[in-house]
């Protein structure tokens, strides 16, 4: 499993660092509890799941189960480096 | 996937939108203003229908232009001066605020921001102690297009002439939806958008002045008649509108107007009943704040509210990722509002046309309902 | 009826641009620039097929606006101060004119007119003789809306980089007709129309910038992200566009372009032909006056004439009434080239796009000489 | 035959003053034969005949024979009295 695209996206807020990524295949249960080992997982169990991980300080990642995209909300400071961080940490998973 | 984000752009549009987009589109094309000699009645035929419509002096004076944010830049930019006094209100969306925050920095115009109350009502007692001599002109929504609060213009109207100003209504949000007679409401200027409650397409404006309300031309340009002039003739319409037009955007706000004039009181009471108990069941949910008072005043459709645990971008992904809602989450471009609603990342809006139903409603509500189970 | 007035508006559009347009009316409204998690490409793909195609050096760069007129406006409000010197030609258009004239009156802006030949030529020499140590820019056509001829716009933007000018080109009458690379062309500003050649519906233009050239903004307002600023935020592409789109313009703009770039290769060479032929048998009509040079240069291809004893209003009505041809007649809002072809009063202008066929431009070679044969 | 309709059209130039008239009815070869008695007619005997009819210094008719309107083209003094007169004359017709 692969990140195909990472894609600025914006919020009502000047200044916010907010990344779309994209998989090449969706992010199932296993790997959605390896990224809650990162942080703090809430986890909404709908229909269609919600899930939030919150990396203390560093960032947060929020998407539905099963899809193949996530959106990554990148702390102020040094956010390139958590990014970084976060696209390292995944690639350990595979 | 149920709509729920009408303040933003009206969707579904009635079918009749749609055929006369298209005929206009396979129709030959028109030239405006010229030879009548195959005349489609574009667009003077819609500029009588806007004046009825929405009860305006002449229609001459109605102005297609590509959008409200086009209306309000051209209409400031021509109008104001440096040292002008201007107020405005707390609720306003960018269109109206930057072109001002602008005109501040390059041209010295002197701006003051009326209050609201944590509904987003002005009250026009705020608006009164701002006036000085100065005072050129008072802008203002109509309603609210984060709490869709209705606004008591006519007050606002008295205020601006008592002292000598003008009067700018920037209706975008409620024109189609609440009735405006531009005359009795005593705007100067009128401005709205198209694509809202008109249900024509995005891309088109429209601005509609008192004759006594004279701005400056704010774009120039080809006009298909009198092209020997070198500047923008002086006469109204065409002083105003430079340029190919959005024809099809027109034709869309004429069918838009049709619509509305042939069906809309029915589905435009029913609207606002089905918002009025969707409101109070929103109000009802546990851990949900509200941001409207819908027992009092008039109010737009436009319903925003908070799971108080939940950053409002959250609940308006979920919505739309778990549930098939679309709403929309944040500012709203109306920057200013939400200190006043206590709610400064934003709030949830979601905003009904005259095409939901009863079960898009229900399905929001038990929506919110079960994101708020899930939270305890 | 046979339509031969595509220099004003394309007709027919091709079947793909009804089809595209039609399905964006239906589908869900897009919320440009934000989340994408329902993400419909626009206006951003269309942006980089507009790159693509006028190789412009960033897809950031491309700006939709409502008209080339919008355009225009916009570039020389934004860029031109008190003091500059701006050179231009006898060629253009009212929408580069007319706001040049009022920044002259209103900013006092120093504003030279290159002339041109008796066919609308302008050499390039006549615009270097205008240079001052002031001039900060040429603003001139790419090919003339009246006789069609297309200018040595290299040219032009070797004299403005040498004198540390920009150089705008208008490329309204050529854009999808004739190549363009915005890069190798040499053009700091390109400004074209998306309903003439380029097949999309009328209210949506385009402006591209090179990377140095920074007009200000000329319209401020929502912008759906950065609502927090209370300016427009400084980046591109949103530092230029402000409020709602003209989305199905957008959409229409990209499937125009999607069919010249799969057939417009072809047909473009066929209408060509169609021109230069039809051109010719005009000429030789005794008693008719041709404003254009078929055989040398490039041209658009718009046919300018006038049968000599008639007003070209006059032959205008008759191509349209008696004979169902619909052309164009007068100054075609260019006031200033008429001087130079010796006819004050307009010219009568067939302007013929891919769809046109031979028979077409038969029935028009037929019916002027019926009209001079009628005169006799 | 009456005149329903008298609508201010424009062409290129400041200052013309030109009209569409409609009539409930097609200018018929009579009509346009007493027209002609006004002024100096051009007649062009196309499948749908065109005719021009010069007032000198005072108007010019334009129109399609058969056609309900047709093009009044005032001169630039005292347009509104020679649209005045053409009435009458129209009227007199009748």
């Amino acid at each position: 499993m692969t990140i195909i695209q990472i894609k600025k996206i914006e919020d009502c807020f000047d200044g916010s660092m907010i990344y779309e990524i994209i998989f090449n295949s969706p992010v199932t249960r296993p790997l959605l509890d390896y990224f809650a080992g990162l942080g703090a997982l809430q986890y909404y169990n709908f229909t269609r799941p919600f899930y939030k991980i919150t990396v203390l300080g560093k960032y947060e990642l929020q998407g539905i189960l099963n899809e193949s995209q996530l959106k990554i909300i990148l702390a102020r400071d040094n956010p390139l480096q958590f990014l970084e961080e976060f696209k390292i940490k995944f690639k350990n998973w595979q | 996937m149920i709509y729920l984000n009408n303040a933003a752009t009206s969707w579904p549009k009635p079918e009749e939108v749609l055929v006369q987009v298209n005929r206009h589109i396979c129709d030959l094309p028109v030239t405006p203003y010229r030879s009548a000699l195959h005349n489609s009645g574009l667009p003077d035929d819609v500029r009588k229908q806007t004046a009825d419509f929405f009860h305006v002096h002449s229609a001459d004076s109605v102005i297609f232009v590509p959008s409200a944010t086009f209306a309000l830049n051209a209409v400031l930019y021509g109008l104001l001066n440096a040292g002008d006094h201007i107020i405005t209100t707390a609720l306003e969306h960018n269109s109206l605020l930057r072109p001002l925050k602008t005109l501040e920095r390059e041209k010295n115009i002197i701006l003051d921001i009326a209050p609201c109350s944590s509904t987003g009502f002005v009250h026009p007692g705020d608006i009164q102690k701002l006036v000085k001599n100065s005072t050129r002109l008072i802008a203002a929504s109509h309603a609210s297009n984060v709490t869709g609060r209705v606004q008591e213009i006519q007050a606002f109207a008295r205020i601006a002439h008592n002292s000598g100003a003008y009067f700018l209504c920037d209706a975008s949000q409620s024109a189609g939806s609440i009735f405006i007679d531009m005359q009795n409401d005593g705007m100067d200027i009128l401005v709205f958008a198209g694509h809202k409650n008109l249900f024509g397409l995005q891309g088109i404006g429209v601005y509609c002045l008192s004759e006594n309300c004279r701005p400056r031309p704010f774009i120039s340009g080809g006009t298909g008649i009198k092209s020997d002039l070198p500047e923008q003739p002086p006469e109204r319409p065409i002083i105003y509108e430079a340029g190919t037009q959005n024809t099809a955007g027109i034709v869309s706000l004429q069918a838009g107007m049709e619509f509305l004039k042939r069906k809309g009181q029915n589905l435009l009471l029913s609207k606002n009943t089905l918002f009025k108990e969707t409101a109070a069941k929103m109000k009802s949910i546990p851990g949900v704040t509200v941001y409207c008072e819908q027992d009092t005043g008039l109010h737009e459709t436009v319903l925003s509210f908070n799971i108080e645990k939940l950053p409002c971008d959250q609940t308006g992904i979920m919505l739309e990722r778990s549930f098939d809602i679309i709403v929309r989450s944040g500012l709203h471009c109306a920057p200013l509002i939400h200190k006043y609603l206590n709610a400064p990342r934003g709030t949830v809006r979601a905003s009904f046309s005259v095409f939901n139903t009863e079960s898009d409603a229900a399905a929001l509500i038990n929506a919110v309902q079960n994101i708020t189970d899930s939270i305890k």
